[in-house]
């Protein structure tokens, strides 16, 4: 579907929010798919930082030429997109206390995470390298504590330092960010037996779940099976996931 | 106007399939395309026993094309039955089963287990560069793409398709080989070898290294392929390989396809398949076409 | 920092190289570059008679591509060593010849004529599809090529380079008959034979019908033959094909080149060549490789 | 060298004036070779239009994917261009009695070799599919007639017709149009005896004469030979090119 652009801005160094008239009905932790143009072939996956009625929001790093090229998109230009694909957050009635951490460009979906579980008590930990992005949208629906790798504001040092104090008392925990920190999550969250969904990345080609190019290795009784993350994800369950 | 279309005895309502392993079992895209709108469905490539495939990364992205080091993950020849094929069989469209084995006698025992109603026909997939045993070494030695034809056709009561590989000095031997050991059909051309590194690490994007390139970028090669192959073979061909358009689908009718698949594409637009075939007839009407048929290694050389 | 590399008794001052006829005779990019930044240039395809070539059109857009058809046109090896070696020889860079001969006889005269000083090298072209005679039929049979290797080194003083074509089943058998016949490197990878139609004329774009594919596009195929022929011989690699970035060159030399060649991207930055240099040194900087050859095949697997 | 773009408009139906920075000095009959983005790969040559102190004007009509782009691009914007290339029309003192025939996209560099020209005696044959362009423009350097084939404005017909009656007192013709237009110019010149020169057209990869590929069959002594459109030409004799 081609969907009008309504803004495409930067809001930190390299990071930009790009605001898309939309009409499907999105679920925290689901992604669209955007034709970048320019000289890409595939489609980029990005997750929803947030949709009201008939629009979606999305925040991206400029990583490569795709989004580099999206970064140069105007107000009133139109995109090419599919989804929302994907299976994204479980939200549980049953629980009440929750921690959410994220780093980096893994933040944006769990500000829509945040604003759907708005009636929790939220413990909310994010982690940026040094400049820091969304933060205030996020004070709306909970505690927020920030740790940046340079000490430029909050902790200085991982979020899953951070995070270390705010478990006790938790009982789901959800997380977003590069491989390592979401290995962190899935240990810690192990060791103090909380229930805790990942969101993963991995390169894409159809996005819908037909051609089996985007696995995660997943733990099975009998060993070990590769799900699709554009489809049986991106969230799964930190318990599945062999890293 | 006629869009009907002969591979053997198998009829196809139109001449746009979706090739193999770019399409699943039909499932997702149903959501975007009417699957009856097509003229048949090459399903992805089924193995005796279920495959988990490569550890990721599985694609790569390359200019205008992909590579790709699935490594032929798929639930098994015994859960497409089961699970797959009765949803494929709600649509009025011809399933085209892709298998792939890793010796002769599992070629064989995959076409016996496909002897039942619902399948159309094989496509035997001799050409996978993504795996460690049969694949590709078949694809590239006529003598076993003549030997696996052959068995095959022996054990199978379907329309049998043979897809070949690129990755060969002289096509038309094998399309040749195909066709002496009993082919009804040949399909393509499948990805072509390639090789991607990351210059932080010095490393493979691949753990096999190599993978297969898909896409624009190789439709020039598949096209040559396609019409040298038309030239060395009385049987039809189904052609494939970065067709992007009705304009390329065109090409490959007039080089000497009989049918087109669209791969890599519907990665694209999930809708590509059948807008291409709304442009293959506008394309007719516009040049007074009636039948597809005439369009068919129509080229004036 | 070291940038010299050796290519058999060949010492390049940098491993950067222009590919054969994409570069012509170095004239026309002397406006844009300085020669003597260059490792080397490879000139346009010599023939022992003056060559008019193919009738138009030689050229066309493919995704990422292009494909040609040029016919080796030339004005032979007389007038190049009389009109175009003084200008090449005003530069401070190696001069490659890349001959062209219908038979093996024809290699070893373009041999001889170019056993003169100014002339630091001969890179033999078994691999061009756009002629009738000669050309790609050589370099798809290894006896030929290891037959022209083997003559051609007898018959000259100069550094032999023997550039290969991708269009074959196995690599490795035609790196190894190069080596075997005494080649000091081998080059590759020459063009992919590809195809285009023109759906409104239904004819074959080029006269030729085949035409050669080159640019981004062929890349990930250029990279894999690379690898795998330098897996087969001990002599240096030139890799080539696709090169439009220093990364892309970075890939070829940890893939196994010892040098690399742009081709196609001259035409997209005429100054390509040199931006590609530069961004190989800054790798260096930014990684510490003080000694490019460190570089060269240091791919991790 | 990549220029700022000053303007880029629509000036008939689908035919663009893109007004360019540029540093160079073209003669009339020259031409630029512009990467027109997007996902083309080779550069696409167009004639120079107009020239003035700092600036250059092309005038080009979408025919694919490399124009089309073109036709999206904005003032200040930059492109990537390389140029002037070419061997141009060629103007001599002696001749005082010009006929300039122009077709189609053809018209464009005839405008400013008119310009270059202005003090002889011009005629002006242009002809056009239906809509017309850069009429009044010529109109400041000499006689302008006009045909259309649709008969939209001035004579219904091709050029080539309202050529005719222009071609007694000729000493020279300047011809650039379609192939079929150049080869009736190079004929009617052959007739009536002028020296006749003619810009032709064909696809390019290097653009500098380099690659061989823009080849332009030209007559020899011996037989006939191909010479470089982008170097040799893209002005030739009319008596030398080969149809
Ligand atoms: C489910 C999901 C959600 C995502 N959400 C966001 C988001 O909200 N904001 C954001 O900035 N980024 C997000 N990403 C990452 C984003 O997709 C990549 O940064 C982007 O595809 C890079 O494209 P490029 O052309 O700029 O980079 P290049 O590196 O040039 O891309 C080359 C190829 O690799 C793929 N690729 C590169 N990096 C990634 C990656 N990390 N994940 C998947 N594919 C990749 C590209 O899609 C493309 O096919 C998400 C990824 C996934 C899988
Ligand atoms: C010396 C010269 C001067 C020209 N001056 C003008 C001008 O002033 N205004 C104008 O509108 N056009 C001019 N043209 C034609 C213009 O170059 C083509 O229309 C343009 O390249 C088409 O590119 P595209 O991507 O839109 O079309 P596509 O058809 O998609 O192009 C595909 C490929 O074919 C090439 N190509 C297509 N048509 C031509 C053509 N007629 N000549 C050369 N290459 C072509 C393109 O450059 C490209 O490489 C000139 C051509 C030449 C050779
Ligand atoms: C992700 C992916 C998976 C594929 N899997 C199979 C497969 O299982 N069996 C097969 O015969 N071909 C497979 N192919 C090859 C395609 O069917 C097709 O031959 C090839 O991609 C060229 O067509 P395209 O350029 O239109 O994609 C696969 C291709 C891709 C991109
Ligand atoms: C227009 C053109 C002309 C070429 N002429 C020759 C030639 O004369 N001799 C030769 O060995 N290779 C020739 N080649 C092949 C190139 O040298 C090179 O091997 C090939 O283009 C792949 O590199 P690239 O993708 O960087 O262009 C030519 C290529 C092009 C595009
Ligand atoms: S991207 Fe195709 S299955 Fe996930
Ligand atoms: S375009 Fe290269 S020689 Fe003319």
């Amino acid at each position: 579907m081609r969907y009008v652009v309504r803004e495409n801005r930067e809001i930190s160094n390299g990071i930009y929010r790009l605001r898309l008239e939309f009409d499907g009905i999105p679920t925290p932790g689901q992604f669209i798919m955007i034709n970048c143009g320019g000289n890409t072939l595939l489609k980029r996956p990005f997750s929803i930082c947030d949709h009201d009625a008939d629009e979606i929001t999305i925040v991206y790093r400029i990583k490569g030429k795709g989004t580099y090229n999206l970064s140069k998109v105007k107000a009133l230009d139109t995109l090419e997109v599919t989804g929302p694909h994907g299976h994204g957050f479980d939200m549980f009635d049953k629980f009440n206390n929750i921690l959410i951490v994220g780093g980096g460009i893994g933040i944006p979906p769990l500000l829509f995470l945040s604003k759907k579980l708005k009636s929790k008590n939220l413990k909310i930990a994010l982690g940026f390298k040094s400049d820091v992005f969304l933060v205030d949208e996020f004070k709306k629906y909970g505690d927020v504590v920030i740790a940046t790798e340079d000490g430029n504001t909050g902790i200085k040092g991982y979020v899953t330092d951070a995070m270390k104090d705010e478990i006790k008392d938790i009982d789901m925990i959800y997380g977003c960010g590069p491989m390592q920190m979401l290995k962190s999550v899935k240990d810690m969250a192990e060791k103090y037996d909380v229930p805790c969904q990942i969101s993963i990345e991995e390169h894409m080609g159809c996005g819908i779940g037909a051609c089996m190019v985007c696995a995660c290795k997943t733990k099975t009784d009998s060993g070990f099976q590769y799900k699709k993350v554009c489809k049986d994800g991106p969230v799964f369950w930190s318990r599945e996931v062999v890293f | 106007m006629n869009l009907k279309v002969n591979i053997g005895n198998l009829e196809l309502k139109n001449p746009v399939l979706v090739a193999s392993g770019t399409f699943g079992f039909g499932r997702e895209y149903s959501h975007y395309i009417d699957l009856d709108d097509l003229g048949g469905i090459m399903v992805k490539g089924l193995t005796l026993y279920p495959k988990e495939g490569n550890p990721p990364p599985r694609i790569y992205e390359t200019p205008s094309g992909i590579l790709n080091s699935v490594g032929l993950q798929n639930p098994g020849v015994d859960a497409f039955i089961k699970d797959e094929l009765p949803f494929l069989n709600r649509f009025n469209t011809k399933v085209i089963a892709n298998i792939a084995g890793e010796t002769i006698e599992e070629f064989v025992s995959l076409a016996q287990k496909l002897n039942i109603d619902g399948v159309d026909a094989l496509e035997i997939n001799v050409s996978c560069p993504n795996v460690k045993e049969g694949g590709m070494s078949f694809g590239v030695d006529p003598n076993s793409v003549y030997a696996i034809t052959k068995k095959v056709k022996q054990a199978s009561n379907k329309t049998v398709i043979v897809k070949l590989t690129p990755n060969v000095t002289d096509i038309k031997i094998y399309a040749k080989a195909a066709e002496d050991g009993g082919a009804d059909a040949i399909s393509l051309i499948n990805t072509v070898t390639g090789m991607a590194i990351d210059i932080n690490t010095r490393r493979p994007v691949f753990k096999n290294v190599f993978a297969g390139l898909s896409g624009p970028a190789i439709k020039p090669i598949a096209l040559k392929n396609v019409y040298e192959a038309k030239r060395a073979v009385s049987i039809p061909v189904i052609g494939m390989g970065g067709i992007s358009s009705a304009e390329d689908a065109l090409e490959f009718m007039i080089a000497g396809a009989t049918a087109v698949a669209v791969g890599t594409y519907n990665f694209i637009n999930p809708a590509g398949s059948i807008d291409i075939l709304e442009g293959i007839k506008k394309y007719m009407l516009r040049n007074s076409i009636f039948d597809v048929n005439q369009l068919m290694n129509s080229i004036n050389v």
